[in-house]
């Protein structure tokens, strides 16, 4: 029973993280974006325009969310909600912090740590699809159709990328579990330089790259390129279910900017300090700078890279990353034999 | 070290592999240099691996692979001195032979296949002298036997040396035939096909006519490959093949496979007496056989040739006599002379630019001095004279002949007259080519060869002249070297040293005898017309291929004209065509079913599989 | 208990998603309907210790499988809805006599005494994690998962190759009305 | 190090958004900051008046005929003889303009022959409703004083001053004027920067020196 | 109460019915083929619930190889399909029939 509560309490706070974290993030990307482009951005709601988006949010919420005629009513309903769920559901496996003790019982910072994680955010990032697919498909309109077909297309191909790019991660570090990999990243080498799995450069890179696309965002968010298509798969849709459809664009960009972090950036690893609460404190604190320092680059990217056409998209992800993941798994697992095994002649 | 016993055959085999696949890339002389190498350091490390055996060391079982154990044929190795003795010819004189022929191959349009072939060569050899147990050597058997197929008609768009290519393949067949139905006699008696296995237990589970039989079956494998009566008749056609090919393949090392394998199955010849006397005999009769055909060939390679079939004849006898340190003597100091004699000869044959015929030679010695003077000690090797190799060798093996005793004397006296003959043969080649007048076309210009023929030349001259005092009567170095690999053989041994020096002396005259007439013959200006009566016969090689094509190839050809022009067609073809009928009215009547829905066709395997499962569950009990 | 309840719940959505996939006329309602049963699936796997098999469940048939089939029914379009009526002769009455012959099968082998027999799952405990399988996998079954590697790149060349020469019809009729 | 370049070439654009950053912002706060508009900006239209108060307009409905929106409706009517609204023969009985269809073209401003409807600086015109968007004469009249109407004046995102300063009236004279604008400066009118000469004389005292009642054609000249 | 291996059987069973009945009813080629799929989803449920049952792995494994040859299958299928869209205009498989005999 006290499992069930604990669970039930670290939900319930994520849900509340989550979803203050994407009121903010939105509001962080229109500020940044502004300044890039020597705007100011929403400055009016809140200070300094902080709960613009809360706003924003009311005002969908009470607008009309009209059904048009030609479309499939029960996917059309459904497509937002379950854009929603996998964006949430990845978080659930982040730990966002080190585990603390109160009381001789230890809590993770995490609502659950699967065995099977990094199979588990993949799987989850891949249902993504379907929202955007069914979205597209029952809208009944040429455009969102459009859209989605260039979406199914797009994130299969990159999810390939991505799943290849975790491959030299999950070997270097021996688990599948985040925390686990998270754990494996706080050693140090020579005494000082932190042992973050950035070290696999390539993948690193990769696995960036394929996240722009996984989520849609610019140079790679043809799904939505307003010049061609209109909105994409959401040009149908209004109010309160086009505010889903944001609200899981934004959640999945602060999930894979997260999974960054606790991928190749050490989670929350980081030097800690001083009495017990600072140390519960401090992982939360470096573990929140490096994945908003992750949102500031897709935010940078999206200030300066202009959008990709759609024959270059597929062409970088099939000929480009695919096979450099591919090259890069074959030496990573050679580096990984010779440190777990000795080299073969020795 | 003895760890990696397998990159010996594993390197050369890599390089035939590079060779053939990416030879046009390496170009000419790397090619040559690459396949030199790659012979070069198994040499080196035979050396090595070879050295503690000269302190008594234990024979060597590698283990590589697991291949079919069931037959006890694993890719496993063996090394003990016998097959450290091989490996060491066939890497040293085959790479001093490698490099003789990146000069001898200059300019040769497919260059780098050559050394391809010749690395496949040395591998596949490799594997028969270093084989374990009976599968892996007749893998090296069969190996070799196709390297030596792709040698000799390695020009094959002459069509003779297409012809003597294909003649070599099938009368090895034939041979190997006879080995393999050795092995599958010897699989059935003692279940395993590995070595030690079955000489350890031969004794004990051999009758004395299972031993005939096995060891006959094994002997008609090693007439074919060491070109013995009545198989000999490739060997000579053999030396269509370049010059090299025929000094390593056809002279030094894969002829000899025949006796390496006798001396190796010793222990089985010996519970065959029978076996034994028919070798001996085989092998005394193709020595004067072949003797007096070498005698009227004009051919300077043929004469070789004969000369190699008439020489392994010597090495044959010797393992029949279960003379097994004689013959593998034998085999080491031939392949050194033999190899150097062709190569010389293959120097020779470079210089009046593919002219074979000695008729047209003469007078070479002032232009091919370093040929000139490796192949007089070849010469005199061969022959037999005191101290050259072939003189210690060729004793030993008429020693044990007369030590033998009994009708083994007859062939004692067959040896020393095939010495004389020998001894005339050779010197008849000599004059013929190096001495009296120039008799060759005053287009051709004699030249010495370059430095990568003459200085193997050199080096084999040198081993040629003195290899043969490792084993002489009163220092035995040889034989205490094989001791280990023949320890399970009772071996015959030369009598006292009197006897010993008599026949010595016996042996000395007559080659004296026979390369003074020889020198009566030709060496005194006009040469003798050698033409009709036992020339012709000789230069035809007494008939007997005519004679082979008449019993043995005609009828099997109108066998075989029957079988496809009436039993093919009449036969065969019936049943199959009738069987055609036959479906085809079967099928047209099933043709309803297939009625092009797919759906229908799943609704039948659904109602099929459901019907395999009931009849599962009503035949009750668990599945 | 609570295994029999959630037992219940899947069983009730699994069936549910399987019928809907069978009788709905828009083929993209039976894909949906499939993905729920796989679903349910990945949570009988995870029921049955199976975790690694249940997200990969879920990664190859939710992920990529149903992807590639609503991606396929887009392509080409499911604008006709499939008449019902039945063309095929005997078709019907063979779908009957072929669903009492199952439903027989079922019965029987429901009687089966390793179906009845058992009490509950008393068995050594196993559990699917990625390291138990991947033990069997690349140990026992290596040559197996090798075949399988070679299967897969064969798929993948023949779906490139169909795509790539699919449609020479379509080419030779345009280039013979250009002119 | 030309390759170095090279290859760092594509990156480079990255450092110009940075750079950006941290750049003054163009942003003008509106409406806390208002930017000083053109001086010939297109805002909103109105009607004008003669400075004694009569109205401009005589209905030619010449401005309805040049609009290339067709948003222009205009009906005359001959002038109450007693209570003269313009001070011709007819005045504009109906005049709206339907603001939703307006692209702001100012043909009509063209066209007016007696400069009657001119172009504020006045551009916040949001409606919550479709009717409204139809501007009626009450609203697009100037009032008496001058000051262009306004639906919604208490906003504080009027800024009357601002409209007083840039509305488009045109000096004319008026043949006749009312009694009660007699040597009265009505307004500040902002036709000519730097403020106008006071008002001519009223009517009555134009009468005096004018019978005619004409206006005088090139006095200003 | 509890669940035997019984019950997974009895719902693989079931579950392999309605896709064989889905392949022998529908004629949408679409629809046949995930009826297969279907069917190959029963049967990794019985293996999974087997490997339990007996605690040998090799039954997650079994399981795992079929996924691995539907998702092949599934792969070449469509493509096919395409390919005889693109030509047909039509995924109806009851018109597919010229390989009547």
């Amino acid at each position: 029973m006290e499992d069930f509560i604990v669970a039930a309490v670290k939900t319930v706070i994520a849900f509340a993280l989550l979803f203050t974290v994407v009121l903010l993030l939105v509001w962080i990307e229109r500020r940044i974006v502004a300044f890039m482009q020597n705007r100011l951005g929403p400055t009016r709601a809140g200070p300094l325009g902080i709960l613009q988006t809360l706003a924003d949010g009311m005002k969908l919420l009470f607008k009309e969310s009209m059904t048009p005629d030609r479309v499939e009513v029960w996917l059309y309903l459904a497509a937002p909600i379950m854009a929603l769920v996998p964006a949430v559901l990845i978080f659930l496996v982040v730990p966002i912090g080190a585990p603390i003790t109160i009381g001789g019982t230890e809590y993770t910072l995490q609502v659950t740590d699967l065995n099977v994680g990094v199979l588990y955010v993949l799987a989850m990032s891949s249902m993504a699809v379907y929202a955007i697919a069914l979205a597209g498909w029952s809208s009944g309109s040429k455009y969102p159709l459009l859209g989605s077909v260039r979406s199914a297309a797009q994130m299969i191909s990159y999810e390939a990328a991505m799943g290849l790019a975790l491959v030299p991660v999950i070997m270097f570090n021996g688990t599948t579990s985040l925390a686990g990999i998270v754990e494996a990243q706080g050693a140090t080498y020579f005494g000082f330089l932190p042992a973050w799995n950035i070290v696999l450069l390539p993948s690193f890179v990769v696995f960036v790259i394929a996240m722009f696309a996984e989520t849609n965002r610019a140079p790679f968010d043809l799904v939505e390129a307003e010049q061609e298509i209109v909105g994409g798969f959401h040009t149908e849709y209004s109010g309160f279910r086009f505010a889903l459809f944001f609200l899981a664009e934004y959640i999945n960009l602060f999930n894979m900017s997260a999974l960054t972090v606790v991928f190749f950036l050490g989670g929350w690893q980081g030097p800690v300090f001083g009495p017990t609460v600072l140390q519960w404190i401090l992982p939360v604190i470096y573990f929140f700078a490096k994945t908003f320092a992750i949102v500031f680059l897709f935010i940078w990217v999206r200030g300066t890279l202009p959008r990709m056409r759609y024959d270059q998209l597929m062409g970088f992800g099939w000929k480009r990353l695919i096979p450099v993941s591919l090259a890069w798994i074959i030496l990573a697992m050679i580096a990984v034999g010779i440190r777990r095994f000795g080299l073969p002649w020795a | 070290m003895i760890d990696y016993l397998w990159l010996l055959i594993a390197l050369p085999l890599l390089g035939a592999l590079t060779l053939i696949v990416l030879g046009k890339r390496i170009g000419e002389p790397a090619s040559g240099w690459l396949a030199s190498t790659l012979v070069a350091i198994p040499f080196i490390m035979a050396v090595i691996l070879a050295v503690p055996f000269a302190g008594g060391a234990e024979t060597e079982h590698v283990y590589v692979f697991s291949w079919i154990p069931v037959i006890g044929a694993n890719a496993s190795l063996l090394w003990d001195p016998l097959s450290a003795l091989m490996a060491l010819i066939v890497t040293g004189v085959g790479g001093l032979i490698h490099i003789y022929s990146i000069g001898y191959m200059h300019g040769d349009d497919r260059y780098p296949r050559f050394f391809g072939y010749m690395n496949l060569f040395i591998g596949s050899m490799l594997t028969l002298v270093l084989a374990d147990n009976f599968a892996l050597m007749f893998v090296g058997w069969e190996l070799v036997g196709l390297s030596s197929y792709l040698l000799i008609s390695f020009w094959f768009s002459k069509p003779s040396a297409a012809a003597a290519g294909k003649k070599a393949f099938i009368v090895n067949r034939i041979g190997d035939w006879g080995f393999l139905v050795a092995l599958m006699m010897i699989f059935a008696a003692f279940g395993t096909l590995d070595f030690a296995i079955v000489f350890a237990r031969a004794g004990g589970v051999l009758s004395v006519g299972m031993a005939t039989a096995i060891t006959l079956m094994l002997f008609v494998g090693a007439t074919g490959k060491s070109a013995q009566l009545p198989l000999y008749v490739w060997l000579p056609d053999a030396m269509e093949g370049p010059t090299p090919v025929s000094a390593l393949i056809h002279a030094a090392t894969m002829v000899t496979a025949g006796v390496y394998m006798i001396a190796r199955t010793a222990a089985l010849f010996e519970l065959a007496p029978v076996s034994l006397a028919v070798v001996a005999t085989v092998g005394a009769l193709t020595a004067l056989f072949a003797a007096t055909l070498a005698v009227g060939q004009r051919d300077i390679k043929k004469v070789l040739a004969y000369s190699t079939i008439s020489q392994l004849g010597y090495m044959i006898m010797a393992v029949g006599l279960t003379a097994l340190t004689a013959g593998i003597f034998h085999l080491m100091t031939h392949a050194f002379f033999k190899a150097l004699l062709f190569l010389a000869a293959g120097s020779v044959i470079h210089a009046m630019s593919s002219e074979q015929d000695m008729w047209k030679m003469g007078g070479l010695r002032k232009y091919m001095p370093t040929t000139f003077v490796t192949m007089v000690i070849a010469w005199l090797a061969i022959s037999g004279v005191f101290p050259l190799s072939g003189f210690w060798s060729k004793d030993e093996i008429l020693g044990a002949a007369f030590a033998k005793g009994g009708w083994f004397i007859g062939l004692w006296a067959i040896g020393v007259i095939t010495a004389l003959i020998t001894a005339f043969y050779m010197t008849r080649l000599i004059i013929l080519t190096f001495f009296g007048e120039k008799r060759w076309d005053p287009d051709a210009h004699p030249h010495e060869s370059p430095s990568t023929m003459t200085i193997p030349l050199m080096v084999l001259a040198f081993f040629a002249a003195v290899i043969g005092l490792w084993n002489t009567p009163v220092r035995l170095g040889l034989e205490h070297f094989l001791e280990p690999a023949f320890e399970n053989v009772t071996q015959v041994h030369a009598l006292g040293n009197l006897t010993v020096t008599a026949l010595a002396l016996i042996s000395l005259a007559v080659v004296t005898v026979g390369i003074l007439l020889a020198y009566h013959r030709y060496g005194r200006g006009e040469l003798p017309a050698e033409d009709g009566g036992y020339w012709a016969a000789a230069l035809d090689g007494y008939g007997v291929d005519d004679l082979y094509g008449k019993v043995i190839v005609a009828p099997g050809k109108a066998a075989a004209t029957w079988l496809a022009m009436i039993f093919d067609v009449r036969v065969v073809d019936g049943i199959v065509n009738g069987l055609a009928v036959v479906t085809k009215a079967f099928g047209s009547s099933l043709r309803v079913l297939q009625t092009g829905w797919v759906r229908s066709y799943g609704a039948g395997i659904v109602a099929g599989s459901l019907g395999v499962i009931l009849w599962l569950l009503l035949r009750g009990g668990a599945f | 208990m609570t295994e029999v309840v959630l037992f219940v719940i899947f069983a009730a959505v699994a069936l549910t998603g399987a019928v809907v996939m069978v009788t709905a006329k828009n083929p993209v309602y039976s894909a949906m309907g499939l993905l729920t049963t796989m679903f349910t699936m990945a949570l009988f796997y995870i029921l049955l210790d199976a975790h690694f098999l249940a997200v990969v469940q879920i990664l190859v048939y939710a992920g990529a499988v149903m992807t590639l089939f609503l991606f396929v029914i887009m392509m080409i379009g499911v604008d006709k809805k499939e008449d019902t009526a039945e063309t095929i002769p005997f078709q019907r009455g063979l779908t009957v006599v072929v669903g009492a012959g199952l439903a027989a099968v079922v019965i029987m082998a429901g009687r089966q005494a390793w179906v009845t027999g058992s009490t509950a799952f008393g068995a050594p405990d196993l559990n699917g994690t990625i390291e138990t399988v991947s033990d069997a996998l690349f140990g026992t079954w290596t040559v197996a998962f090798l075949s399988t590697v070679f299967l897969l790149t064969i798929a993948a060349v023949g779906t490139v190759a169909l795509a790539m020469f699919g449609t020479p019809q379509l080419r030779d009729t345009k280039s013979e009305e250009a002119p | 190090m030309s390759w170095f370049a090279d290859l760092l070439g594509p990156w480079r654009g990255f450092t110009v958004t940075w750079r950006q950053m941290f750049k003054p912002k163009l942003t003008t706060r509106y409406p806390k900051e208002k930017r000083v508009k053109p001086q010939r900006f297109h805002g909103r239209h109105t009607l004008n008046r003669y400075p004694d108060g009569m109205e401009k307009c005589i209905g030619c409905e010449l401005c309805a005929s040049v609009c290339p929106a067709r948003c222009i409706y205009v009906r005359g009517a001959d002038n109450p003889p007693d209570d003269p609204v313009s001070p011709g023969e007819r005045f504009g009985f109906v005049y709206e303009i339907n603001m939703l269809r307006c692209i702001f073209c100012g043909m009509c401003v063209e066209a007016c022959p007696t400069e009657a409807i001119t172009m504020t600086h006045l551009f916040e015109m949001s409606v919550s409703d479709r009717q409204e968007g139809i501007f009626t004469k009450d609203v697009l009249l100037v009032e008496p004083d001058g000051t262009p109407n306004h639906p919604l004046p208490d906003t504080p995102l009027i800024d009357i001053k601002e409209l007083r300063l840039g509305d488009g009236w045109l000096r004319a004279t008026a043949p006749s004027g009312r009694a009660e604008f007699e040597g009265v400066e009505a307004w500040s009118p902002s036709a000519r920067m730097g403020g106008l000469a006071p008002a001519e004389p009223a009517q009555k005292d134009r009468n005096a020196t004018d019978e005619t009642g004409q206006p005088e054609e090139g006095t200003d000249d | 109460m509890t669940v035997t291996i019984g019950w997974y059987m009895s719902l693989a069973a079931v579950l392999f019915a309605i896709g064989a009945a889905g392949v022998l009813t529908r004629r949408n080629a679409l629809v046949m083929f995930m009826s297969v799929e279907l069917m190959l989803n029963s049967v990794n449920l019985t293996f999974i619930a087997a490997a339990k049952e007996l605690g040998l792995v090799e039954g997650q494994v079994a399981a795992l190889f079929v996924m691995v040859v539907a998702a092949a299958e599934v792969t070449i299928g469509l493509a096919i399909l395409v390919a005889v869209f693109r030509r047909r205009a039509s995924a109806n498989v009851d018109e597919l029939s010229e390989l009547k005999g």
